[in-house]
């Protein structure tokens, strides 16, 4: 029973941040109808921007953090406006196709910058366990769990409560409609690509002390965050906490009741199911035919 | 009020309003009718700044040149355009929508408030149902909410896109009651409709737009009275027997 | 200057064809020509992405899988079974065919996000099979020592003369898929490309002739996966990741989405280009994401909007002002009838 | 002769009834109109019966057989060709390869031998394209062969999507609002398009809102008002029926 505990607090720890990671991909399929393949890049970016800051820069971890994020929403926005922005009326197609160009760029840009070698990244929260109730806790675990649930929390009360977070969904529904209530289409859309960055580059900051920071964490985190997303229902942003959460469970589960080489092919695994049995996910519209 | 001169618009090599000239007096409704294709609702995307003007073009406001203003700042300037296909937000609920109206009164918060109010008095039927989100309205409940949201601007001017089009002659008449009312209470009209008969009858003035020219001008009674305007988009009474 | 079109017309297919024959004698050295060579297999493969992703709107994130199902299954039958090596092409394709029919079973009602990410997925896990069922594929090491076709006694194993192999099966695939595109079968792939909903209501088997593109494509590229194979005569894992499906992703957006002379010549030029950029270093991966991401932005048609835009001009095919005279016929006829 | 029918049919979404309960009959070589305020279920009955939507009570019979449960696809190989409310043509393809799409029915060549340009192959071409060119210059479309369709002016993409649906020849046409978009002058010819198809063999239903149309080329006329059938008959019928004027048509003021 307490192994079962165990990799259950496990897998919500390494769940709550695939789901920080997929309410990027959500967030971003929403406002601008395509995956976004380089999402995964923006986790990477996270990190090193961390691994910049507090272990380069020697800033303190309180400082450090900060600044890293506003690299990150620095970096998404430049992003945004240089390769995404001029393809806001193309077809699907071309946009999916630049963010898979974003996505190559950025990954070899910190390659190299920094060489293909992993960095280690020390614990934030501590690495020691803490025995409660006969459960080994460490406390980086606690805290992915809070923080993460916490920050998607804090977006969805600013979606559904501020004006700019409504007037971030109607531009997400209708840009030109959103346009002429007087909403700053542009704007809004840069905010989405920050917001985005800003949350996938949290999820980089606390998977580093967990794995290496290294240029091609990207693409791992990618792949779960949104195959999480899609589990989710890639439209419904507590969906993707939800699908986040899933995967991180069945990962642990996975790991520890089989072997650790379980674990890697589970997202993708589970991606082929939920496609094929579920394609609107657990929470996701399903998509209506219009005719 | 509103004065358009010279008005020039091309959609990739197609010119679609040759120079058009239009002017809307304060408390007026006008209305442009014409033919499908005519540029009826290109007229009002260019007022509105959705799309670009060719040089030489001029569009003044309240006398002031908003040929290129973009379209955010156009509605600051006072001009709500209700779009052609109702386009409301689906997922955002019916007062979300009409919240999203008033986007840029954000001073105002006690006018807003009240406008609210005066809308749901207008619209009963929104009222109803202003915690629904807007994609579970009927069609006729959706014109009502893209007309209520584009008058929570407060607009001076206020511009319909085709509010008749896939509603039934009921609705229809109800419709035209309410931008009748609206134009009561002060609010300047400009109306584009395929439904000439409709349009004219409450119009002051009318435009005939053909092929991106404005053809013919006049009061509405007139327009609708005139006999080339009968033929060719009045069309014949509704119901009647079969011509066999 | 309607002399010059004329002769261009008649003209331009010989001249390409002859360029296309003397290349080897072109090319400075060994080296350079198995690029060359390996330019040519690229072409054939983003070719066959097209036919999927170009013409039938599927797009596929793991497509280099079936390259790979196909240069593995040739590999194994020649150098295990010791069949013969012509007999390894075909099965590679028919393999690699038999692989999209099992994974199209399921993912054919998916629409285009979905499929690609399914793709993907099978792509990863091929690639986790090529890397760990050791018995069959070698696992890291892979297969060594994939011999060269004979030809009538003739061995193909020169570069300049497994050109040629190349450049044959280049051509059958150009012809095979002009021809497709230009029926009734690839009408409804380009219908559904367009508009599925709509492709349906003209009678059309959506889900069959999604799955007939599939077949197709992956038939290609099965057997351009054993050209490869049997060129290096070496096949790994290490050649299948999937950033190499991004990498023809790549040469059929550069070549231009759904143009064959693009396909060919992205191909081409994206496996030329990064071995006479090597002294950058990896730099070169750098300009080659921002190149996709500028070519999307600035030039959606790609090279072959390019060359179709010249070949327009030469030929006399391209007029000015054709375009506004249609405009206005448009509108003369809707205002007066 | 009944060739299509509908019987006690409905679809719910959620737990809105868009259609329920309705019986629609269409006579052989007839003009059916389906008429009604918007949102009453026309579209959803039309989608019904092409298939698009699956029904979740009653049956669909066409030429005597019972097609509720048939795929879109199958139903047009049945001779079943559509329009759309809003124009749904293969943009960026040519007029002429989309009235060929309109053939695929009537066609066979299988990928193999179009691919190798077999004479199979060579002659279905032949052959569908002359009979495309033949609906073209029926449509008056026969100038815009080569253009793009979603190139075309508004009421030519609307004689395009008829030509596409007749090219067949199928046993029924529905049109979904033919006559939305035009204007009166364009509402004539229109008119006696649909009765020249007519004519031709080919019965039709139609959506339609302008009741000019409607009243004029209808052989018979169901209204549709909350998703139930409120009235059906021939025209004179429908005019004078309380109820239906009560729903729809108001009461002339003027």
């Amino acid at each position: 029973m307490n192994f079962f505990l165990q990799q259950l607090i496990q897998g919500i720890s390494m769940g709550a941040l695939y789901g920080l990671i997929a309410i990027g991909y959500v967030l971003i399929y929403n406002a601008w109808g395509v995956l976004n393949f380089a999402q995964g890049d923006m986790v990477m970016i996270g990190a090193f921007a961390i691994l910049i800051a507090h272990v380069f820069m020697g800033l303190p971890l309180l400082i450090a953090f900060p600044v890293a994020i506003l690299m990150c929403c620095i970096i998404g926005f430049l992003v945004e406006i240089s390769a995404f922005r001029p393809l806001i009326d193309a077809n699907n197609t071309r946009r999916l196709i630049a963010t898979i160009g974003v996505g190559i760029f950025l990954r070899n840009l910190i390659r190299v910058v920094f060489g293909a070698d992993p960095y280690p990244f020390p614990s934030v929260f501590g690495n020691t366990a803490v025995e409660i109730g006969g459960l080994t806790i460490i406390p980086q675990n606690i805290w992915n769990t809070v923080i993460g649930f916490g920050l998607v929390l804090l977006l969805s009360i600013f979606l559904k409560q501020t004006v700019i977070g409504k007037s971030m969904r109607a531009t997400a529904q209708d840009r030109e409609a959103a346009r002429l209530m007087g909403i700053n289409v542009k704007r809004n859309m840069s905010i989405t690509f920050i917001i985005s960055s800003a949350l996938g580059g949290f999820a980089g900051m606390l998977i580093s002390p967990v794995f290496f920071v290294i240029p091609t964490l990207g693409t791992l985190m990618g792949n779960k965050g949104f195959a999480g997303a899609l589990l989710g229902g890639i439209t419904s942003n507590p969906g993707s906490m939800i699908g986040g959460i899933s995967l991180g469970v069945l990962e642990s589960f996975g790991a520890g009741y089989f072997s650790s080489s379980v674990q890697a092919s589970i997202s993708f695994g589970v991606l082929f199911l939920v496609l094929i049995f579920l394609p609107a996910g657990l929470l996701g519209k399903k998509e209506s035919r219009k005719v | 009020m509103l004065k358009l001169e010279n008005v020039f618009v091309n959609y990739a090599n197609i010119q679609v309003l040759h120079g058009i000239n239009i002017e809307v007096k304060a408390g007026e409704i006008v209305t442009i009718i014409g033919a499908n294709g005519a540029g009826k609702s290109t007229t009002l995307k260019a007022i509105s700044g959705l799309i670009s003007k060719t040089l030489n073009s001029s569009i003044k406001f309240l006398d002031e040149d908003i040929t290129s203003l973009q379209a955010e700042k156009v509605v600051e300037r006072g001009i709500s355009l209700s779009p052609e296909g109702r386009r409301i937000f689906p997922d955002l609920t019916v007062t979300e929508n009409l919240e999203m109206g008033a986007y840029l009164r954000t001073k105002d918060k006690e006018g807003v408030k009240n406008d609210m109010k005066e809308v749901f008095r207008m619209f009963p039927r929104l009222e109803e149902r202003k915690k629904q989100s807007g994609k579970t309205l009927s069609g006729g409940e959706q014109q009502m909410l893209a007309i209520a949201r584009a008058l929570m601007a407060k607009p001076k001017l206020l511009m319909l896109d085709e509010p008749s089009t896939g509603l039934a002659p009921l609705i229809v008449k109800d419709i035209f009651e309410i931008i009748k009312q609206v134009n009561k209470n002060g609010t300047t009209v400009l109306l584009v409709e395929q439904n000439a008969k409709i349009a004219l009858s409450v119009a002051d003035r009318g435009y005939v737009l053909k092929n991106g020219n404005i053809v013919m001008e006049d009061t509405g009674k007139n327009l609708l009275a005139n006999e080339m305007v009968q033929l060719a988009y009045l069309g014949e009474c509704a119901y009647k027997p079969k011509k066999d | 200057m309607k002399t010059f079109h004329k002769i261009y017309r008649v003209s331009r297919i010989w001249i390409l064809l002859l360029f296309a024959l003397t290349l080897p004698y072109w090319i400075p050295n060994n080296y350079y020509l198995q690029v060359a060579n390996l330019g040519m297999i690229f072409a054939i493969l983003t070719l066959s992405l097209n036919i999927l992703a170009g013409y039938t709107g599927l797009f596929s994130v793991g497509f280099i899988a079936f390259y790979g199902i196909g240069a593995y299954t040739s590999a194994i039958v020649v150098t295990r079974l010791g069949w013969s090596v012509w007999v390894g092409f075909l099965l590679a394709g028919v393999v690699s065919s038999l692989f999209s029919f099992l994974l199209g079973l399921p993912t054919m009602r998916l629409r285009g996000m979905y499929f690609a990410v399914a793709t993907l997925a099978f792509g990863e896990i091929t690639y986790q099979v090529f890397l760990n069922w050791t018995s069959i594929t070698g696992g890291t090491k892979g297969i060594k020592g994939v011999p060269s076709p004979e030809f009538f006694g003739i061995s193909l194993r020169p570069y300049s003369k497994y050109f040629y192999l190349i450049l044959i099966v280049l051509v059958i695939v150009i012809l095979l898929t002009r021809n497709l595109i230009n029926s009734r079968t690839g009408r409804a792939m380009l219908a559904i490309r367009e508009n599925d909903i709509a492709a349906e209501a003209m009678g059309v088997d959506v889900p069959k002739f999604k799955m007939i593109a599939f077949l197709i494509a992956t038939f290609f590229a099965g057997v351009a996966g054993a050209l490869y194979g049997h060129e290096v005569r070496y096949v790994s894992p290490e050649s299948f990741v999937n950033a190499e499906s991004a990498a023809v992703l790549a040469m059929m957006v550069v070549g231009g989405i759904g143009s064959i002379p693009g396909s060919i010549l992205g191909g081409f030029v994206l496996t030329m280009l990064p071995e006479y950029l090597r002294f950058l270093g990896n730099i070169r991966l750098v300009i080659y994401g921002a190149a996709i991401v500028a070519i999307i932005i600035f030039a959606p048609k790609g090279l072959g909007g390019l060359i179709e835009w010249i070949d327009g001009l030469l030929s006399g095919t391209i007029k000015r002002g054709t375009h506004k005279k249609i405009t206005e016929k448009v509108e003369d006829k809707n205002g007066h009838s | 002769m009944v060739i299509l029918e509908t019987k006690g049919i409905g679809i719910h979404f959620g737990g809105l009834k868009a259609v329920s309960n309705v019986d629609f009959s269409v006579e052989e070589g007839s003009i059916s109109a389906i008429i009604g305020p918007n949102g009453a279920g026309k579209t959803t009955l039309f989608n019904l019966i092409a298939g698009f939507y699956t029904p979740t009570e009653g049956t669909v019979h066409f030429k005597g057989k019972d097609i509720t449960k048939m795929k879109t696809f199958e139903r047009t190989y049945m001779g079943l060709a559509r329009t759309f409310q809003n124009i749904n043509l293969f943009r960026e393809l040519s007029v002429m390869d989309n009235v060929l799409l309109g053939l695929h029915t009537k066609t066979k060549c299988d990928p193999i031998s179009s691919m190798l340009n077999l004479p199979n192959k060579l002659k279905e071409e032949r052959e569908s394209r002359k009979k495309v060119m033949e609906t073209l210059e029926f449509l008056n479309l026969d100038h815009y062969v080569n253009e793009k369709a979603g190139s075309l002016a508004y009421g030519l993409q609307k004689n395009l999507e008829i030509a596409r649906a007749i090219v067949s020849h199928p046993t029924v046409l529905l049109l979904d609002e033919p006559a939305s978009g035009l204007n009166t002058n364009d509402l004539e010819t229109l008119s006696q398009g649909i009765v020249t198809i007519r004519n031709s063999g080919i019965t039709v239903v139609l959506i339609e809102h302008k009741m000019d149309v409607v009243m004029s080329i209808s052989d018979k006329i169901a209204v549709l008002n909350f998703g139930e059938k409120i009235a059906d008959g021939d025209p004179g019928e429908i005019c004078s029926n309380p109820e239906v004027i009560d729903a729809y048509l108001g009461k002339d003021e003027e």
